[in-house]
């Protein structure tokens, strides 16, 4: 009993991290249609600035400030890309995601050259590393913030595609820029701030990621891409509530596999992402030929 | 091209036909010049849109005039450029300035291709036109197109060509104007439809100047006061509208329509195909 | 058109090239970098700072390997047909095992570094090892094991027979190679051997550890790389794994002393090296070198140290034009001092017997607590090929 | 002899919404069915079901007394079924010739493909030569309507070919929106042609009624999805319904 | 995702004449349609001439003693530079095969490491577990590559039903499985991350052994040779418009009469065939199987090769490819060489990781080639919205 609570808390947990890191390369996605290889660049980047910044100030107090540091560098880096690369190449998806490709090495290998291939421990303080007794299991604090903090970045996306015009904006933006031009609106605006909040999300995920592992190193970013794309297209390519479900159960179903199928996790995930991909219905075609 | 009275020169600022100093233009193009790629597309462009009633910009297919208007708008695709001219829009030059700063000022568009967007809904495509600042004519748009007010929450990707067409419409009819640009706005629309939409622009031509491009020369006749013809990236005719399609000479010449019916030319056309003597017919009747 | 070589120099200055190819960028980046270091001060020792073997100078060149396999033979193909007749190192067993058989097409002297897969010892005639090898992580574990039991178990009643070890490592070949070997140091005399592999890209370890506490074992065999070890750490000590068994590892180099993070002094640690281990010529020698630099010497600055001790044996036995075999000859059974203690080279499949230790962190650095005699923990023998 | 295409309670439906109902029509081998309704009839939906673009809900689709209601596009146009869209539809990497060699490639027109004149007179037909080897993404909306004809003609010229020459049945969604006054003639004969000399069945959706009063045996009339009335171009003209509903009080 | 960058389509300014505008564009000019001048001069590189020429000039070049100072750090002929150019020409054809896919019908895929790696790992175990010459396990490897791919194919083209981004995930998916699968080691066949050496033993001599470079590097070529010959010759039969026009608008080519999945099915398996045999070849080059080939970043490193080089054009992703390779060779050389290591620390800490070079050399070459057909979808940007749909 206590193994299925411990498993299910901590999946959930895992579900969280996923989600946070999604959330970022999802609005991008959904809005932009860039698929954001930098993303984990983005990540890994501003966990390093948290870090720098928690290892100065230390404690509680010293973390707080690192996830403000952490979320600004990620949003700002994401901004200097947008302004320098992605703005002039609108309207070819593909030049868009090969420059955040070739981003994705090139940023974790300067990282790597500037601060070393080891990891890093990151200061967690006291108040977050030890554990709760949850019926009898022994769960991390850490997963309790990541869970909470997820809940409030699901919110908070929300609220902004739902109260603001950005997400409309930007989504006619990418079916055809010019037109949305045309209709007296700064698209190249909306553009920035989408991929600013993207990186701002992609940011805070470092910042928790780094809490979560209580280290980070350069290649932690990309590797967790991955699954971040997977749990993107198995919550419907774009859909933050989808993204935070298919998240939570990417999380559940890899921590169970690992644990009741042998550690075949990973694979568990392949075959979910396969059988959710198959078995969704191609979308009509409907219309197309108006 | 012996027909163009003034084959390269703009037309002066203040045309010569009317007596009375003529209000200034609402936009006024001087000489524009356009390249895509390495191409010239236009070579001398140049007309004014009177700050009131419908001009209609006129010509065969792959003349320019679609390059005209994005021109105009600043909407030319990336490759393309402006060589030469100016662009005047209420008096103020507007030249190479970015396409949102223009429409800011006051302008209405509705493109050759319609540019709905059609991941999104009918109302999205609505709310995204909306203005900063200005009333929204809601009540206008739904009035003319009730169809739109029923299918709110479909998404323009999925309406019929007619239906998209009415959103274009629409959108450029929600805001205050000082101007308004149609590029082709009939095309593909139920018969009904068209004296609807040209009903529409009519009566919005009634507050509003429309600078209008259209290939149905019923449409023109109804609505346009002034005409400007282009060919091969010039402007080879300005003036007023009525009188040139009247003109059965120019209307040949400069449109290419009508020809059939000049029994001289006929002659020439060697194998003629059965069926062509109807065809004359359709196209008399459609331009008398 | 045929590859000249171009080993020596013209008639009278005399040089031998030696090869290094590591990783001096990509994921081991840093262990390679130990390696260049503890050769370059290791030659300087050999030499006298001459750079010289009776008169023969021993030029070094550096490669990169970046870990990439392709790029480790790529580069020692390149070095074979330049005409150079040593090649040292590499921190990634990947890289080494392919560079081996190149090695021994070409007739090649090969001395690895500090990657530690058991298949290197034995793999061919021209094959050596400068480091130590996982039979020699896991024969030390057993001996602190041994030691502990002789200081009396506080348990009691169970003695050395039907004790439980579980080796934790990843599901990949260093993990399996670290089950496999303690299974064959002490899976013997009745000491029940159980691993639980954890998939090498979990990014929770929570299933795991709670399937080593199931397991209730005596003793828990760590073997793990990579970045997830800070992670795995954490999640062994709060699921209480730390404090209901006897938990080895192996000491990492210096960036990853703080892995342990609150777990450090729950754990007992095997060590190939801690800095400072003894005192002895060459260490001083090496601390000495490493304080004009300015680097600080580290897990694998061992192999780089014996890697030039061995070049230097070679070129010097062997002399400038010798053959490759007679600096096979030269290594084989040849024993030599390093700054961790004495080396032998054996004669039979060239593994390299070494003392070992075990130690525990003092505030943040390890110290050594024992020093395991090199004999007891010598790999079984294998026969080469 | 079965009718060319025979279409029997033909139904689609999204959702909630039925967009073409119970359509039951046959259509006989070398008819010029005009298919004209207000916008947002269904008749473009009617197309996109009987090539295979979308799936009905209900119904049939025969052709030549199969029935393909199952089969993909691709397997249809084999069958003789060629269509034309309202929204040009091109491929914006190929030039105007390699579009005609690629259509009529695929009818096995092998001839017409590999000879550049064969290519040329199929441009040459709807006024489109001048832009051979331009890039067909760089062309003017009306010249995209040419090429929209252009590569349904390029298998019929091969008719010295032993292959059939081309789709036997012609679908066509507005072929003269936005084509200059003075070049509709010209596609209009182009199109008489097909069907009067060539014999080839026609199904044309068009909106301009003057041009089809000329050219079709029957007009079918579309309204919601339904098919409202069959008849002869005058006999549907004079319909007060479709007066009302379609043409409304013409220009 | 549709429609990709590619060559370059030269307009000639010409000024319209009234009326009947003349002929102003050359496209990648096509089996049919009369040439231009224009077109005339794009053909010259189209005719065989060209790469007999580079095709023989590369078969002499082991018989060169050419220095070529900073480029290389023997002559031509040396068995390193020999092995370098090897694995650059390897490379080369990867790239050229993958672009099949990629640049010529529009299909990115995230998976095509899987089928190198099948390639490598599968020749080699055939040699090692079945006992077999290298030949038949080449053979036996491309036949169970090719019907995986079929298999695999015809499952991740169903996964394009969602879109590009679909079939990429779905490709990514069944890769990363294999990487997994391969990293594992299971029942010690892999060898896991430490991969495996060739096993020699089953291998020709004359291919074995550093005297012997050279003939590796014309196996090499061979295999280039080989690549460039299917991929050019596919792509200039229909067939390969039928491509073109799969990556330009699928609802068209079906319309047409053409079948879009046996099309897209058709170039997934060749492209994988290719990439198994282009394994076997890595296996034979690097002496050695390595997990690196089976991870989703050698799919992507092979992507920036062909978008480097120039995709969907005739010599673009090959040369992409071997510039990239002879790039990371190279700059991994001069990393640990003491010219960087002389260079104040704000310089050699980039340079030290090939990657950052690499990585910020392709960004740059996205953003600056000006890639042709990538310019004229820009002018479609426009029209995106009726082409999209
Ligand atoms: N993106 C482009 N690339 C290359 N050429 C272009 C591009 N856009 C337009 N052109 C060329 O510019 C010329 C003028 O095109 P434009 O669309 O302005 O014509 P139009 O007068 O609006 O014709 P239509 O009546 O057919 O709409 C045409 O010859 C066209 O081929
Ligand atoms: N996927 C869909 N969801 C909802 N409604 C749809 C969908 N696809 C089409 N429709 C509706 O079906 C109706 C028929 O559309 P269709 O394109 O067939 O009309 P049409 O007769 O061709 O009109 P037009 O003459 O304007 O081209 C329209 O009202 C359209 O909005
Ligand atoms: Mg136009
Ligand atoms: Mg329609």
């Amino acid at each position: 009993m206590s193994t299925l609570v411990l498993l299910t808390l901590t999946g959930l947990g895992l579900g969280a991290l996923y989600f946070l890191i999604a959330s970022g390369l999802a609005l991008i996605f959904g809005l932009m249609d860039v698929l954001n290889f930098a993303h984990g660049a983005f990540l890994t980047v501003s966990a390093y600035a948290a870090w720098r910044t928690a290892e100065t100030v230390g404690g509680t107090g010293g973390l707080a400030l690192a996830a403000l540091v952490g979320t600004a560098t990620g949003a700002l880096l994401a901004i200097v890309v947008e302004l320098v690369l992605i703005r002039r190449l609108y309207g070819r998806p593909r030049e868009q995601i090969l420059v955040t490709v070739g981003l994705s090495l090139a940023v974790p290998a300067l990282v790597q050259a500037v601060w070393g291939a080891d990891s890093r421990p990151f200061p967690v303080p006291d108040a977050l590393s030890g554990t709760v007794g949850v019926l009898g299991a022994q769960v991390p604090v850490s997963r309790f913030v990541l869970i909470a903090a997820a809940l409030l970045v699901l919110a908070a996306v929300n609220l902004f595609l739902s109260r603001t015009r950005y997400g409309l904006i930007v989504r006619a933006g990418v079916e055809d820029r010019a037109m949305v031009t045309a209709l007296g609106i700064d698209v190249t605006r909306a553009f920035t701030l989408v991929f600013a909040i993207g990186g701002a999300l992609a940011g805070l995920a470092g910042v928790l990621g780094g809490l979560y592992f209580g280290s980070l190193s350069p290649h932690q970013g990309t590797s967790l891409l991955v699954f971040a794309f997977v749990v993107v297209v198995i919550g419907g390519m774009g859909s933050i509530p989808g993204v935070a479900l298919s998240a939570l159960a990417v999380g559940l179903v890899q921590q169970y596999a690992n644990y009741y199928v042998d550690g075949y996790g990973d694979f568990a995930v392949v075959v979910l992402l396969a059988a959710v991909v198959l078995a969704r219905p191609a979308p009509r075609l409907a219309g197309g030929v108006a | 091209m012996s027909t163009n009275p003034e084959p390269n020169s703009p037309p002066s600022p203040a045309p010569s036909p009317a007596p009375n100093p003529a209000p200034p233009p609402i936009l006024s193009v001087r000489d524009l010049r356009v390249r895509i790629g390495q191409s010239s597309i236009l070579q001398g462009v140049g007309f004014d849109v009177a700050p009131t009633g419908t001009t209609a910009l006129l010509g065969r297919n792959g003349v320019g005039k679609t390059t005209t208007v994005r021109a105009v708008l600043g909407l030319l695709p990336e490759e393309g450029e402006v060589t030469g001219g100016t662009v005047r829009l209420d008096g103020e030059d507007v030249t190479g300035h970015r396409t949102h700063t223009v429409v800011r000022r006051g302008v209405g568009y509705v493109p050759e291709d319609r540019g709905v967007f059609g991941s999104l809904t009918v109302a999205e495509n609505l709310t995204l036109a909306e203005r900063a600042g200005g009333p929204h004519h809601y009540d206008l748009v739904h009035d003319l197109f009730p169809e739109l007010k029923a299918r709110r929450a479909q998404r323009a990707g999925t309406l019929s060509g007619g239906q998209q067409q009415m959103v274009a419409l629409a959108r450029a009819l929600l805001n205050d104007n000082r101007l308004v640009i149609v590029d082709e706005p009939t095309k593909g629309l139920a018969p009904r439809v068209v004296t609807e939409v040209a009903e529409v622009l009519q009566r919005a031509a009634e507050r509003v100047p429309v600078l209008l491009v259209e290939q149905n020369l019923a449409v023109v006749r109804r609505l346009a006061r002034d005409a400007v013809v282009l060919d091969a990236g010039r402007t080879v005719h300005t003036g007023d509208a009525a009188a040139l399609l009247a003109d059965r000479e120019r209307t040949t010449s400069l449109l290419g329509v009508g020809r059939h019916e000049r029994p001289e030319r006929s002659g020439q056309q060697a194998g003629e195909r059965p069926g062509e003597r109807e065809q004359r017919e359709h196209a008399t009747k459609e331009t008398t | 058109s045929s590859p000249g070589a171009t080993a020596s120099g013209d008639g009278g200055a005399k040089e031998v090239e030696v090869a290094l190819i590591t990783s001096t960028s990509g994921p081991l980046a840093s262990y390679g970098e130990q390696y260049l270091q503890g050769f370059e001060a290791g030659l300087d020792h050999a030499t006298g700072g001459t750079g010289r073997i009776d008169g023969v100078e021993i030029k070094v060149s550096r490669y990169d390997d970046g870990g990439d396999p392709a790029k480790g033979v790529s580069l020692a193909k390149k070095s074979a047909g330049r005409g150079v007749r040593i090649i040292a190192g590499t921190a990634a067993s990947g890289v080494a095992t392919q560079i081996a058989p190149v090695a021994a097409q070409n007739k090649i002297l090969y001395i690895s570094g500090p990657a530690a897969t058991d298949a290197l010892t034995g793999a061919n005639k021209y094959t050596f090892r400068s480091g130590r090898q996982t039979f020699q992580d896991v024969a030390t574990a057993q001996q602190i094991l041994m030691k502990q039991e002789d200081g009396g178990d506080a348990e009691g009643g169970k003695g050395g027979k039907g004790k439980k070890v579980v080796v934790l490592a990843q599901d990949n070949a260093f993990g399996q190679a670290n089950v496999a070997a303690v299974e064959s140091v002490l899976g013997t005399g009745g000491t029940t051997v159980d691993s639980v592999l954890a998939p090498p890209s979990a990014t929770d370890l929570t299933p795991t550890a709670t399937k080593v506490k199931a397991a209730k074992p005596d003793m828990v065999f760590v073997a793990w790389a990579g970045d997830t070890a800070q992670s795995m750490w954490t999640t062994l000590d709060q699921q209480g794994v730390l404090d209901a068994a006897t938990v080895v590892t192996g000491l990492d180099s210096r960036a990853g002393y703080p892995v342990f993070g609150k777990a450090r002094d729950k754990v007992t640690l095997l060590a190939h090296y801690v800095p400072g281990a003894i005192d002895n010529p060459e260490a001083k020698a090496v601390e000495e070198y490493f304080g004009k630099k300015g680097w600080k010497t580290d897990l694998f600055t061992p192999d780089g140290f014996n890697a030039a001790q061995m070049v230097a044996r070679a070129v010097r036995e062997a002399g400038a034009d010798g053959d490759t075999d007679a600096m096979v000859e030269a290594l084989e059974g040849h024993t030599f001092a390093g700054i961790k203690g004495e080396n032998t080279v054996r004669a039979t499949d060239h593994a390299l017997v070494q003392p070992m230790f075990q130690a525990e962190f003092d505030g943040d650095a390890p110290k050594v607590v024992l020093t395991v005699d090199a004999q007891g923990v010598a790999p079984t023998e294998k026969k080469i090929g | 002899m079965a009718p060319v295409l025979e279409l029997s309670g033909l139904s689609w439906s999204v959702g909630a919404a039925t967009i073409v109902d119970g359509i039951a029509m046959a259509v006989e081998e070398g008819e010029f069915v005009a298919v004209i309704g207000p916008n947002g009839a269904g008749k473009t939906s009617l197309f996109n079901l009987v090539s295979g673009i979308t799936r009905p809900t209900a119904g049939t689709v025969r052709l030549d007394g199969a029935d393909i209601t199952g089969l993909p596009p691709h397997r249809r146009a084999r069958r003789g079924l060629g269509r034309t869209f309202q929204s040009s539809s091109v491929f914006p990497t190929m030039t105007v010739a390699e579009h005609v060699a690629l259509a009529a490639r695929a009818a096995g027109a092998k001839r017409v493909a590999e000879d550049g004149e064969g290519v040329r007179a199929v441009l040459e037909r709807v006024r489109l030569a001048r832009r051979a080897d331009d890039l067909a993404g760089g062309l003017s909306h009306g010249d995209k309507r040419k090429l929209e004809l252009a590569v349904l003609l390029a298998p019929t010229l091969a008719q010295a070919d032993s292959s059939p020459g081309g789709p036997r049945l012609m679908l066509l969604d507005e072929p003269m929106a936005g084509v200059a006054a003075e070049e509709v003639g010209e596609l209009t004969d182009v199109i008489r042609t097909l069907h009067r000399t060539e014999g080839r069945t026609v199904l044309m959706v068009e909106h301009h009624m003057d041009i089809l009063l000329g050219l079709a045996d029957r007009v079918a009339v579309m309204h919601h999805g339904t098919l409202l009335a069959t008849g002869t171009p005058d006999a549907v003209m004079a319909d007060p319904t479709v007066q009302e509903a379609y043409v409304g009080e013409e220009l | 995702m549709t429609a990709s960058p590619a060559s370059s389509a030269a307009r000639s300014a010409a000024p319209p004449s009234s009326g009947e505008r003349p002929a102003t564009t050359t496209g990648p000019a096509g089996p049919a349609g009369p040439a231009g001048p224009a077109a005339r001069s794009a053909r010259r590189w189209r005719g065989p001439a060209a790469p007999v020429a580079v095709l023989a000039a590369l078969a002499l070049l082991p018989y060169s003693a050419l220095e070529i100072p900073v480029l290389l750090d023997g002559p031509v002929n040396s068995p390193g530079s020999l092995q370098l150019l090897a694995l650059c020409l390897v490379f080369g054809g990867l790239a050229l095969g993958y672009d099949l896919m990629f640049g010529r019908t529009g299909l990115l895929s995230f998976g095509h490491a899987l089928y190198v790696a099948g390639g490598a790992y599968g020749t080699q175990l055939a040699m090692t577990e079945l006992g077999l010459g290298l030949l038949p396990a080449i053979g036996l490897a491309l036949a169970g590559g090719t019907a995986a791919a079929v298999l695999l194919g015809a499952v991740s083209l169903r996964g394009l039903a969602l879109g590009g981004i679909g079939f990429a995930m779905v490709t990514l998916a069944f890769a990363q499985a294999g990487s997994i699968w391969v990293q594992r080691n299971p029942g010690g066949l892999t060898g896991g991350e430490e991969g495996l050496p060739l096993h020699t033993g089953a291998v020709p001599d004359a291919l074995v052994g550093v005297q012997n470079t050279a003939n590796v590097y014309w196996l090499a070529l061979a295999y280039l040779a080989l690549t460039a010959a299917v991929v050019w010759t596919a792509v200039s039969r229909p067939v390969g418009r039928v491509w073109q026009g799969i990556r330009d608008n699928e609802q068209r080519v079906s319309v047409l009469g053409y079948d879009p999945f046996r099309h897209k099915l058709g170039v997934f398996v060749l492209a994988s065939a290719l990439g198994v045999l282009g394994g076997a070849m890595h296996l034979l080059v690097t002496a050695g199987a390595t997990p690196r080939s089976s991870t989703p970043e050698f799919t992507l490193t092979l992507l920036v090769m062909v978008v480097l080089g120039g995709s969907g054009t005739r010599w673009g992703p090959l040369i992409g490819g071997v510039l990239f390779t002879f790039l990371d060779q190279r700059l991994a050389v001069l990393a640990s060489s003491d010219l960087v290591h002389g260079l104040p620390g704000i310089l050699r800490a980039p340079l030290s990781e090939p990657m950052v070079v690499l990585g910020t050399l392709f960004v740059i070459a996205v953003y600056a080639a000006p890639g042709g057909i990538a310019s004229i979808r820009r002018s479609l940007t426009w029209r995106r919205g009726e082409e999209a749909r």
